[in-house]
């Protein structure tokens, strides 16, 4: 058997269909049709009243799940692109965000955004937004880099009582493959060590994982080796463990798809400066997007991304090698 | 009315006399709760502003009562008398607004954005139109649940059905025939912007066809009227028919905040019908029909006042937060609140 | 029609033959086009996904042909024949579905997010609904500047109804009585959704009423209604009448994108006069007409055929852009540029 | 004469108005009302077609302003909270700031964001969201922190070829007095040295800089000396001035009012820790606002925002004294 990371998503919106009737999922096209990206495929069969088409209307239908999950349902919202919830951003930011702590009572909601991009996805199909919902209080923001953490963190979001923006990557739906589901036994808002390694500590989420585990292969026949932290959750962020990472390896990259500015990249440096400033034995680094929208063109978006080429002359400066 | 919207509906159920007589307490409460605000706010105990409802009492405490304590009501700003009618008591009021940790929003949000989500009472957000979809949701929620008769309710301004929000939260109901009233206080003024400046439509209420909603309009002066007009949005929300839209024509006898003086109202519509304080027009309404004579009104505000009096001693007595014992936890599930940095 | 919306308007002006010869010329180009682009993504030549217009080639081109070449102009997904008539020309088209860096949008933005500002035809973004209130912008601008007779013009599908950004723009135009057509293309389906989902209305033109703006029905499967009601629209906005809303009822006989097979589109409505190819429709109009007999229009069909041909074989020749030559920065005022990171 | 913050953002307006026709501003009530905060009051009676009331719209209104600015106008539109600006975070974040990028044609759109906390504000009438703008490419944001600043930057602002998010804070509106309009010399992009000195480095913007220097003169007592830098602009950030700072005084403390997560402190953290990395003698900190919505009750207000007093005590921490 082999399942893809998009599999794992459906796998894991069926299982929580299944066990638990609280959870009600809402969005374009996810109904009979299964959505824009086949992620709701053949649950709206199953479950017709939990699968429910909704208007193209971004705001009403974060604002009417936040209303259901207030009255205790766990909608799971799937925006058709993650670049749509813009439209959506005040309810997610400041309905959801804000309401836990004004009220004291949760709102467990689930944004699916499918993040990240694809060859011709361009300005609008592409984006990667968790620092701009990692900014806002009040949210937990998800990035799963791996097929299991696809299926089980989208699990744990939804059990989780406060309002989650699962950033899943469309480039992984199709391309990530596993032989199995093995269920995760991190909880969110912890990272995992990919790879262990002595020579530099390699922070990275998403997608950028993979291309990052390309690097470390590479140079591991040059005898250096990345220790690699995927960060699963961006909000919290797992600074203990990149910490104790540096504390091994003394160097630190970020490697991230997202724009530079205020991103998890620069939330890590700025942590492990502080916290961790007398493990660095040279200058933290990152490698992001470059600070222009997305490029339309195949060639050149796969150079405005950060990919396994540039991350390794990153790793390269930063070791001096 | 001057359009030919055939949802156009106008029943003619007489309000009973127990209902009138618990909106007028309501409005009058109200009415004394905001110019005790007013008085706090000018007095430097209120902190950020205070907005008033003057005027707009009659309209929401007619929805505030017509309301079910199972219903949903999300009130707006100039909503202070149909949050009393929904069940608010004046302590938790003025708790809110003096930022009383006692308070249902705990210090940590206060004035009008207040509300105690269990009990069906939403608290707003500020951004205009927001609150309408949550509503929406939590109705759509209950029938999922198989919770059916509740209904919901919303209020909105002139200027408010300008907002996306607005559009899309109507539509959605509409879609989803959720049992939803959605008030609109047309008090011809968004701040200080003029409804010409706001729409081109002639009616409000014209919207309704064009989100296949039933339309209904209210004179907003009027205790009678509200709370037939009214009566009948919920009554057919209840019964299953879809979302209701009621538009009421009124004025804001006021300025938007404390801070406001409202000299841009156009003098010459404060003459007209909606000019009418609809606290004074319902005292004659009230005393027309032997339900209260010039003596119980006067005796009626009299202890509405001891009643605020004693409310405000004793919230300020009880004090504002400990802010270094504050919780600063912005999550339900604290393991996943980041550390401090 | 079933509303008794007194702004309904129905134009008698019968459209001339070269009207309807040009408008025709231009749909075929952008059918021939379109399954050019289908081709070219199947064979991996076009990368993200084409998004094509079939069956709504006659509303699009009406409109098109009906703008002159200073007005604005914001055309939507299924706009191809629409941009054409406008007088884009088929290699530009190409170029930038190709992502040709010779082509107005550089390479940086491809398929139906292209357009050139400075000549009045603007480049959608995707968010549905957001170039409204672009066009607008760019309307009041004029009047402002006082360059009048200039009229804009823009596309939306039955689903970007439903979003605020049609609302709030839609609005705002009629309260700035802009001279402004907004054609909606009601193909009965947003994606896979069905417009029962998307509105609970019974016609989208009752929306015109509660914005107080114009509205006008076309058949827009049918080549001469959509060039009447689309230039009786076009005529009130340049005469000064304000926002014109055209609701065209139609199908799309395609998928959403080349990858949709559009399975989920009721057999029932394709039998219906809705469910029509306008191109046949407009090909047995332009021979009873005799504006065209059948071997002038395998002519121009094949005249059209070889010039998109001819375009490909350019454009592919012109190659793609280098991407380490690329110039990275998103300001127009470099010196502002931050430095990369 | 005695000016204050507020009047000088409406004294540039006027300027603005005055020597440039394609000046045009456009918000609710900024017509005869002259505005929420009374910073366009006196405009609409002298320019009765340029200063336009609007509906309450934030999309529409920024559609409106960016479809004003390709036609070569020079709109400067007023939020009336920076916190409204969220429901018009798409047309401001993807139209207008992809827009250059994408055709080549220029928006010259100034939003003005009455922005940051005052007492009683509360969750929605305080927030400060340069971050947010900050990481969208294509924007310019400006945060000014005098009574020049403000007047120079937004004639500036609008200036620019480039949308301009205008961060004004609304408690330095009444609470800021200059005797003088002195204009500004500094350009946009520039950042200032409010006050020189040898043993840290404190980088700040908009209302906190009046903290800061407030922590400073009450150091100087004790012979220690804050360098102040106000960054001015938050994008682009003038990296090079802080780094010749940090330099000279080898400690780096970013102060700012706006919430932790990716913000601008994260931002100027993560450069000097790659770029100055050897300049810094000591771990790099900040101080920001808690990490919850902005609380209402004016005590818990006061501690929510970084003041002088908590300011103060990250200095000492910095310094170890
Ligand atoms: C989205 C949004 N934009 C702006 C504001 C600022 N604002 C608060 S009240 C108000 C006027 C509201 O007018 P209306 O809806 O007519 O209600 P009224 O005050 O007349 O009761 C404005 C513009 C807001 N709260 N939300
Ligand atoms: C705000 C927003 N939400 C979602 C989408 C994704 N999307 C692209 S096209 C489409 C369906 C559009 O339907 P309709 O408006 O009826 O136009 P049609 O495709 O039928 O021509 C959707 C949901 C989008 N582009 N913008
Ligand atoms: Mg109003
Ligand atoms: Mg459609």
């Amino acid at each position: 058997m082999s399942i893809t990371y998009l599999n794992a998503i459906r796998e894991a919106q069926r299982h929580l269909l299944e066990t638990d009737q609280r959870v009600l999922i809402y969005g374009q096209d996810v109904g009979l049709f299964g959505g824009a990206f086949k992620a709701t495929k053949g649950l709206a069969e199953v479950f017709p009243d939990r699968v429910m088409d909704a208007p193209i209307s971004e705001d009403a239908i974060v604002g009417t799940a936040i209303g259901a999950a207030i009255e205790g349902l766990r909608p799971i919202v799937e925006m058709q692109f993650a670049d749509f919830s813009t439209v959506g951003f005040n309810q997610i930011a400041n309905n959801a965000g804000a309401f836990f702590w004004r009220t004291g009572v949760p709102v467990p909601l689930t944004v699916r955004l499918p993040s990240g991009g694809t060859s011709g996805g361009g300005p609008f199909h592409s984006q990667s937004l968790e620092a701009v919902y990692a900014h806002y209080p009040g949210l937990v923001v998800m990035t799963p880099a791996t097929v299991s953490d696809a299926y089980s963190m989208l699990i744990e979001a939804v059990t989780i009582d406060d309002p989650v923006i699962f950033c899943e990557h469309k480039y992984l739906y199709y391309h990530l493959k596993a032989d199995t589901l093995e269920p995760e036994t991190l909880p969110a808002g912890k990272a995992r060590i990919a790879r262990t390694g002595r020579d530099a500590t390699v922070v990275t989420y998403s997608a950028m994982l993979h291309e990052v585990l390309e690097v470390a292969k590479e140079l591991a026949n040059e005898d250096v080796e990345l220790e690699i932290i995927d960060l699963r959750t961006v909000k919290p962020l797992d600074t203990d463990t990149v910490i104790a990472s540096v504390a091994r390896t003394g160097r630190l990259l970020c490697a991230a798809e997202a724009w530079p500015w205020g991103g998890v990249s620069a939330e890590i440096i700025a942590r492990i400066a502080n916290e961790g400033f007398h493990l660095l034995d040279a200058p933290p680094r990152r490698v992001n997007a470059k600070d222009t929208p997305i490029p339309y063109h195949p060639d050149l978006w796969s150079i405005h991304r950060p990919a396994a080429r540039s991350i390794l002359l990153a790793v390269r400066e930063l070791l001096r090698i | 009315m001057q359009t030919a919207v055939d949802t156009w509906t106008n029943s003619t159920t007489a309000p009973t006399s127990a209902r009138l007589l618990e909106i007028f307490r309501s409005m009058m409460t109200a009415r004394l709760l905001d110019e005790k605000l007013a008085a706090l706010y000018r007095a430097g105990k209120i902190h950020g502003g205070v907005f008033l409802g003057k005027g707009q009492e009659a309209l929401s405490a007619a929805l505030g009562q017509a309301l079910r304590r199972t219903d949903v009501f999300a009130p707006l700003i100039r909503d202070g008398a149909g949050r009393l009618a929904f069940g608010e008591t004046v302590v938790e009021a003025l708790r809110s607004c003096l930022g009383s940790p006692q308070g249902p929003m705990r210090s940590r949000d206060g004035n009008v954005h207040r509300g105690r989500p269990r009990d069906g009472y939403l608290p707003m957000i500020s951004h205009l139109g927001a609150m309408i979809s949550v509503v929406g949701g939590m109705l759509l929620s209950r029938r999922l649940r198989g919770r059916r008769g509740d209904i919901g309710a919303t209020c909105i301004g002139d200027g408010g059905v300008s907002t996306g929000a607005f559009h899309e939260a109507v539509n959605l109901a509409a879609v989803e025939k959720l049992p939803l009233v959605i008030v609109v206080a047309n008090n011809h003024y968004a701040y200080s912007t003029p409804i010409e400046k706001q729409t081109a439509c002639r009616s409000l209420v014209d919207k309704a066809v064009g989100y296949g909603v039933q339309g209904h309009t209210a004179d907003g002066t009027d205790i009678v009227d509200c709370c037939k007009v009214i009566g009948e949005a919920v009554n057919r929300a209840r019964a299953g028919e879809g979302p209701q839209l009621v538009v009421a024509e009124l004025l804001r006898l006021c300025g938007h905040g404390e801070h406001d003086d409202a000299n841009y109202i156009d003098r010459r519509l404060k003459e007209t019908t909606i000019g009418r304080d609809c606290l004074d027009v319902a005292r004659e309404t009230l005393q027309e029909r032997n339900i209260m004579d010039a003596e119980a009104i006067a005796q009626l505000r009299a202890e509405i006042t001891r009643e605020i009096e004693s409310a405000v001693q004793q919230v300020i007595k009880e004090g504002g937060p400990d802010p270094f014992a504050h919780d600063w936890c912005a999550l339900a599930t604290r393991r996943l609140a980041d550390p401090p940095l």
